[in-house]
């Protein structure tokens, strides 16, 4: 790595990583650090570990082409590899549309788990990710069923948002919205305050969304401010190293499946409240840094919809843009997803944003009615130009809002240009199959063949070339 | 004082490594040749006007002054006086030595055919020689290579490529006969007449046509007239044994040394092409003519002069070279007899084949894709045992997997 | 005399050595992703060969008595003094693959593309060989006699501690008639 | 690699590589060779691809722990390397239970999804076995339940069960028994004599078990003869290699999934014609191996049983042994198989095998009544030491066999000495759920803690330590 | 074939042998009050290894499948037919570390002064061994497999059965039980 790079552009995250530096506790960026380089087998995806006569790898460098054993050449990975994340995206939003509380067509299931077998030579690419796509969006539809935002508020972001005289319960991963409910009953028996935040899935999680304390790639800060006294853990996006951390700082941890009911959430209260008590006199780390955001959905979206349907008229608005992801560790936190948005948002793109991308933007003060004098005459009152519509899980919202907004003849795209995980892979899946054009930065998006479907899937290689493209494919669209 | 007659790659090594071994001692090299010490490797793309003559410099006449090598460019050696050691040039000028080195090298054979002293006809070895091909070839329409070997075809190539039309004779049914097999020479034939050149195989040069006044205007091959007015000779050389010969030294193809490189003269010794060796692999005297081994040849020499004992271990026929876009390694015995056991690996134009006998590998022939050559090469100079498979033919096949078994 | 060694009891056979001596000392683009699609395609100098267990990183061992220098008849191939690595100068470089021929351990490799030999040249004019930085396990040690005699120190340790430890079992080891197995 | 190792042990097949090699074509072999050395972290399971800020690998040399990007540590790199093999065996064992016709429940489908989650810090390994091993034995269960072997019959293994004069159909891959038969019904409508015959799956398929003509990692080579007429690929287990060569030789493939009626699989019997026809008056190379074996179950084994119990009290029989697995590329092929099953038969073991190891054993003339006398006088006439149940998803039979054993008081086992795919690692788990003892050649399988279930799983490393493990392990259960 | 033996359980230690052996094989003095002054230090073939109470003297164990020969691209390393003694001809070292890198033991000393590979030889050109010669403790023993029979029957019970199994796995030949590694 030849330049410097930060580790993160978020003030509050470095305080804390100054912080661990100084214990000497390792974070994240010190484990991916460590790793480099990371083996290019893996990160190009052409490397496969499917069965136990591999692992198979094939030399790119090579003028000839070479076979795995079983007779897959660099194309066949690359397509393999993508296509197993897309399935395991997909499980994982049906997963957590059934632990929500949905109730899942059986073919639904059935459908997830045949694209999940691994030796089946694929032969028809668009078939599967028709399926996978159908699924997702079933998923989704589904969550926003269940959690569906009804109305707007307002919370706050950034690691400000824990509380040195409350009992700060982090509740992070995808957790249910009704273990959500039960936590927030039980808190509610307790004479000290009770500050439940979330993360990495746990926030915007029930009917009002609570506040964000970080995202995903530094997840180990808030324990570091000392503050936490309960963390329950969700599904996916819990880094092992978390729980570990938690562990050695004498931090309770609580599966979230193990909340099944009002008990079992008196208990955990129980375990955070002593956990309150025992750092009570100490002084926490809490950087001070907590930015206001607005968090609002498809069921709020009527008026800005007629609004950027005027200035789509007008020529002010040139359409309305999905901006998902995770973050990547290799790459400055939050750096990329805000200029990408700063850019798109004065280039006249109305955003919409969710996930860790969408802390981001939080983060970066964007998800507020802004200082834009323009989008300010466009957009009705108090509304902000970066629409921040819940958890990556949430992108059910984007779906309604994309549907309402072609009908009114606004390109939509949606752009996820840091994926960790694969449930925005799957997402952006989903939003092909509804004929959503959608930019991610895996490059082996472009040898899956025929992944078109009714939208397009784009490898985002060069972002300069972004503008252009947008306004060639809505351009297109007309 | 050490004398070294010839400052070719041998000559050059021994005076360099005697100069390393002995800051003091005086080093003097005599040589016909007025051009210093030059790869003749680069002849043919000199001729092709791929590189020019100075590129093609190795020592120049300041890197030997700064090692304080005497240099006696130009002068020809008449004869060797063991007794007296001591020479005399043909200037008159007599020089005593305590220890004599023969790197006489050796000279193209211009085969006794009638015609054979027409002008227009040339070989390929110095760099006066490339010189004067390159202005005859400037006038000339078509030229005729006699001899298919390594500088045969690359001189025709070159030729091809200052626009000559040219055509290779041989009297051997391939191209490269001693290097290749009939299958890669096969290959190479095809890319070669891709080239342009046109092959005459199987036929010998009966008699070369000239002008009345003496220059070449064809060749006579079988029964017909093949007209030319450029002719290169490149049958063979022969080793320049006659100053040896002449001073009672044992002398047979070449000059015979022992593992010392020393010749039947106590003070006097003989390396590269002009030395006689033994071949591993046949165990028969060969005059290898090969640049490794003539550099290798010189350091020994050099050593034993010097005083310090180094012994030449026998090696085998090692040629290397690209022609026409293909590289070609061959090294010791490539065709083997009906009992060895031979493995071949051929893909494309990649076509290579190993000669085992008794699981001692006794021939490596590589075309097109030559990657871990050497490691075959040495396992043939050495004569190690190795268990091997098919793969042991596969480009890929790698001094680890050879550890491996 | 700083070189690279080589650990191969810590090689796994990843071959991201490969890669990262391609893409830093071969590429145009110097990242993988890039050098992925370049063409011609750039060309390691080292190559990890050997059965899946018994992999080994081979690569110019920049020998005393260099068979290639021996063997280059264009004053290409060439040694560094002080040193002691060879390197070859390309633009002086024929194509007459004598090196290739000559050189036991086959590092010498041909470049098709622009007719010139290449080999490993211990990353002379770097501050650290990209192999060695990539390697994960530190099977590649960039250093001098000394540096690599923690290695065989640990090795004489694990014989005489597995030696020692079999012998207290009672099976009583006598190292002798040692057989590398099949493993 | 010390000595030259046989790619294959099969005199059949050897021909056939014979034959490949001066064709130059490519096969398995040839490109497990090309891909030496394999990466060893692949191989030992520390390098983890879920994500995309991977890949992650650790150096297992290292005097200090490292730890992955997320911060997962060597065993835990390994244990979840293990599980998610063993999930995706239980999701395609359950993948091949629907596809067969069973109806599954939509909590075993929910089960095999939820461990489908890969970003999940396993906390609970024995709950997920459990689950993971119900989920495969309700699978097997089902998948015996609908072609459960009613009676015992006579087929024969190896290359030689093709016909030069007749339409060779190949099916290969686990193919639904409903497939078989539409093909076997249009094949009876045919003039030309119609051979159907079965591989990797597709053997045993059907209430009649057809002729399996080799097993996993010789799967080209019955292409090789040119005998075959028509390839018709199932899930799973098809090496894509095999279709391209099929391709290359102009050997017609129709999917499995596509025969969907009799039409359909009328149409699949026109392609094979032509290619019969295509091919008449040339010679074809079927290599003259062909072998009897008897193929039998559970409904047939009560004799045997009630002979085994004899033998067993009598101490001329210690116990019943599964032989499971497919082959691996690195070994001889069935090599290994072959020594394991005559050891163990010869040290009183009855054994029970299905799948690609069971072919090897057919192939070796093991599944027929045999030479030793000491087996003829304790089982019933004509019965095999050796039974060969059917393909390796027919691991039911066996089951069922152990159940009824456990009750006579025998001891029972499984071995599996070399897993390619995930469906035998799988049924593994599932064997260990029912209080198996089960050994399998993975070394993972120490890494995974409290993975004991009722039954213990245990890594094969030391083969020549078996048969005194084996005597321990029924000592203790005595 | 003579060789040098170890029997473990009778080495304190001391480090006797390897001073021996310097002086012997490696000094210009041959005594070692001299040698000690000497530069280069003269370097020993052997060394000793282990935690204290369990020390080991490592030497080259002359393997039947020795990695260190397979390795040597000169024919520097050699092995000698009669007594199976693996040497090391130093003319003709090309000083490329191979055997170095590949003795899994360790024992290939790169002597950087003299660009020269050194290892054990056993003594063969000599009445005794060094290192024998010198132990007080005779933990050191120079003879054939009879010789060590003796010590081999005081360990008998043991050691016999591992014998037996060893050659039926076809790791063959007399008491190895060399364990190396996990394994
Ligand atoms: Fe898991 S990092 Fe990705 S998946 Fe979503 S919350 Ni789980 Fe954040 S955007
Ligand atoms: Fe797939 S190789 Fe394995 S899984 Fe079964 S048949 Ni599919 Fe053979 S035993
Ligand atoms: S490429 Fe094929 S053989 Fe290799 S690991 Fe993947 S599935 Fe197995
Ligand atoms: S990077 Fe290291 S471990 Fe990987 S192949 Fe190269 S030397 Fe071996
Ligand atoms: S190229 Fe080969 S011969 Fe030359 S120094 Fe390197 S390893 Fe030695
Ligand atoms: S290929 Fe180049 S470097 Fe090698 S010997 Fe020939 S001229 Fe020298
Ligand atoms: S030292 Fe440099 S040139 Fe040599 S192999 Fe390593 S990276 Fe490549
Ligand atoms: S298993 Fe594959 S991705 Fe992982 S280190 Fe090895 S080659 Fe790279
Ligand atoms: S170890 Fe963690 S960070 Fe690394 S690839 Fe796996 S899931 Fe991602
Ligand atoms: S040097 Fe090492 S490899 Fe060679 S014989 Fe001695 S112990 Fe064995
Ligand atoms: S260092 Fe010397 S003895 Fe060792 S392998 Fe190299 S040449 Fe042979
Ligand atoms: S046998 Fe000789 S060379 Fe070997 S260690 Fe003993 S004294 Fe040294
Ligand atoms: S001299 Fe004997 S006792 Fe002393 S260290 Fe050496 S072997 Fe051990």
């Amino acid at each position: 790595m030849k330049e410097i790079r930060k580790k993160s552009a978020d003030a509050a995250v470095n305080k804390l990583i100054v912080k661990a530096h100084r214990s000497q506790t390792d974070l994240a960026w010190d484990r991916a650090d460590a790793m480099q380089p990371q083996c290019g087998f893996g990160r190009i995806g052409i490397c496969c570990t499917d069965c136990y006569e591999g692992p198979c790898r094939v030399n790119p460098f090579d003028e000839n082409e070479q076979y795995s054993i079983c007779g897959r050449n660099q194309q066949d990975l690359t397509a393999g590899f993508f296509l197993k994340k897309a399935v395991s995206g997909a499980a994982a939003l049906v997963n957590l549309a059934e632990e929500f509380g949905a109730v899942t067509e059986k073919v639904v299931l059935k459908s997830v788990l045949q694209n999940s077998d691994t030796m089946v030579a694929p032969t028809d690419y668009t078939k599967r990710y028709a399926e996978i796509g159908d699924t997702v969006v079933q998923a989704l539809s589904a969550i926003n069923g269940i959690k569906g935002r009804e109305q707007s508020s307002v919370t706050a972001a950034n690691l400000g948002v824990l509380q040195a005289n409350s009992i700060n319960i982090l509740l992070h991963g995808h957790i249910p919205p009704r273990v959500t409910s039960l936590l927030t009953a039980a808190a509610m028996k307790q004479s000290d305050p009770v500050n439940l935040i979330g993360m990495c899935g746990g926030e915007a999680s029930g009917s009002t969304p609570l506040p964000v304390v970080t995202n995903y790639d530094s997840q180990e800060t808030p324990l570091l401010s000392g503050a936490v006294d309960l963390l329950v853990v969700g599904d996916q996006c819990v880094m092992p190293a978390v729980i570990t951390l938690a562990g050695r700082m004498g931090v309770a941890v609580v599966g979230a499946s193990t909340l099944t009911d009002s008990e079992a959430a008196d208990q955990a209260l129980l375990k955070a409240a002593a956990g309150f008590t025992r750092r009570a006199g100490k002084v926490v780390d809490i950087p001070d840094y907590k930015i206001e955001m607005a968090v609002s959905g498809h069921a709020s979206f009527a008026p800005t919809l007629t609004a950027l349907a005027k200035g789509y008229a007008k020529g002010v608005v040139n359409g309305i843009v999905y901006l998902g992801g995770c973050g990547s560790i290799v790459n400055t936190q939050d750096a990329a997803i805000v200029k990408l948005a700063k850019n798109l948002s004065e280039d006249g793109y109305f955003v919409v944003t969710a996930g860790c991308a969408g802390v981001a933007l939080a983060k970066a003060n964007m998800c507020q009615a802004g200082a834009s004098e323009v989008w300010k005459a466009v957009l009705p009152e108090e509304v902000s130009p970066v629409l921040y519509v819940g958890s990556c899980h949430d992108a059910g919202e984007f779906l309604l809002i994309a549907r309402a907004a072609a009908d009114q003849g606004l390109p939509v795209f949606a752009i996820m240009p840091e994926i960790t995980h694969s449930k925005p892979l799957a997402t952006a899946i989903g939003f092909l199959a509804q004929g959503i054009t959608t930019y991610v930065e895996i490059s082996e998006a472009a040898y899956v063949p025929a992944i078109t479907l009714q939208g397009q899937l784009l490898p985002l290689s060069e972002w300069g070339h972004l503008p252009q493209a947008l306004a060639e494919t809505a351009a297109a669209a007309k | 004082m050490y004398i070294i007659i010839g400052q070719g790659a041998a000559g050059a090594a021994a005076a360099n490594e005697l100069r390393h071994l002995n800051p003091a001692v005086p080093i003097t090299v005599v040589t016909e040749e007025v051009d210093y010490f030059y790869s003749r490797i680069d002849l043919p793309d000199i001729i092709a006007g791929k590189y020019d003559e100075s590129d093609s410099v190795l020592q120049s006449a300041e890197q030997f002054n700064s090692a304080r090598i005497t240099c006696k460019m130009g002068q020809r050696v008449v004869s060797i006086d063991p007794k007296h050691k001591d020479i005399e040039l043909a200037s008159g000028e007599r020089i005593a030595y305590n220890k004599l080195l023969l790197a006489t090298g050796s000279t193209p054979v211009i085969p006794p055919v009638e015609g054979a002293n027409a002008t227009g006809i040339h070989a390929v070895w110095t760099l006066q020689q490339a010189r004067n091909i390159i202005a005859a070839a400037n006038s000339a329409k078509s030229a005729v290579v006699v001899g298919a070997g390594l500088i045969g075809m690359k001189t025709a190539l070159a030729l091809a490529v200052r626009g000559l039309s040219v055509t290779v004779v041989e009297k051997l049914p391939r191209i490269l006969p001693r290097q290749l097999d009939e299958l890669a020479s096969g290959l190479i034939a095809t890319q070669v007449q891709e080239k342009g050149v046109k092959l005459a195989l199987g036929t010998s040069v009966e008699r070369i046509e000239q002008t009345p006044d003496g220059k070449v205007c064809g060749i006579r091959v079988d029964g017909q007239n093949l007209a030319c007015d450029l002719v290169i000779m490149a049958v063979g050389v022969r080793a320049n044994v006659e100053l040896a010969r002449t001073a009672g030294i044992n002398v047979e193809r070449g000059i015979v040394v022992n593992e010392f490189m020393q010749t039947s003269e106590e003070s006097i010794f003989a390396a590269g092409d002009v030395a006689e060796v033994v071949d591993t692999l046949s165990g028969l005297p060969v005059v290898p003519a090969i640049w490794p081994e003539a550099v290798e040849q010189g350091l020994i020499a050099a050593r034993n002069m010097a005083g310090v004992k180094a012994i030449r271990i026998d090696g085998a026929a090692l040629n290397s070279v690209e022609i026409a876009g293909m590289p070609i390694v061959s090294i010791g015995d490539i065709e083997g007899n009906a009992n060895d056991d031979v493995i071949t690996f051929h893909k494309g134009s990649c076509y290579r084949k190993v000669v085992m006998r008794d699981r001692v590998v006794r021939g490596v022939l590589c075309v097109g894709d030559i990657r871990h050559a050497g490691v075959l090469g040495n396992l043939v100079l050495r004569q190690t045992e190795v268990e091997y498979s098919e793969r042991i033919a596969q480009p890929t096949f790698s001094f680890a997997d050879f550890m491996a078994m | 005399m700083k070189r690279v060694w080589i650990d191969s009891q810590k090689c796994l056979g990843c071959k991201t050595c490969e890669l990262q001596c391609a893409v830093e000392r071969n590429s145009v683009t110097k990242t993988l992703a890039a050098a992925v699609l370049e063409m011609p395609r750039p060309v390691a100098r080292v190559g990890v060969y050997g059965p899946t267990g018994s992999s080994f990183p081979i690569q110019c061992r920049h020998c005393q008595d260099a068979a290639c220098l021996k063997a280059c008849p264009s004053g290409a191939m060439q040694r560094d003094v002080e040193t002691g690595i060879t390197f070859i100068d390309q633009s002086k470089c024929r194509a007459c693959w004598m090196c290739v021929m000559s050189c036991p351990f086959g590092v010498v490799t041909p470049l098709k593309d622009f007719k010139v030999a290449q080999k490993c040249d211990a990353c002379m004019h770097m501050e650290e060989p990209a192999c060695v930085a990539s390697c994960p396990t530190k099977a590649l040690i960039y250093g001098d006699e000394n540096d690599y005699e923690k290695v065989r120190l640990s090795r004489k340790q694990m014989l005489a501690v597995h030696v020692r430890s079999a012998a207290e079992s009672g099976i009583g080891v006598i190292g002798l008639d040692y057989v590398r197995g099949d493993d």
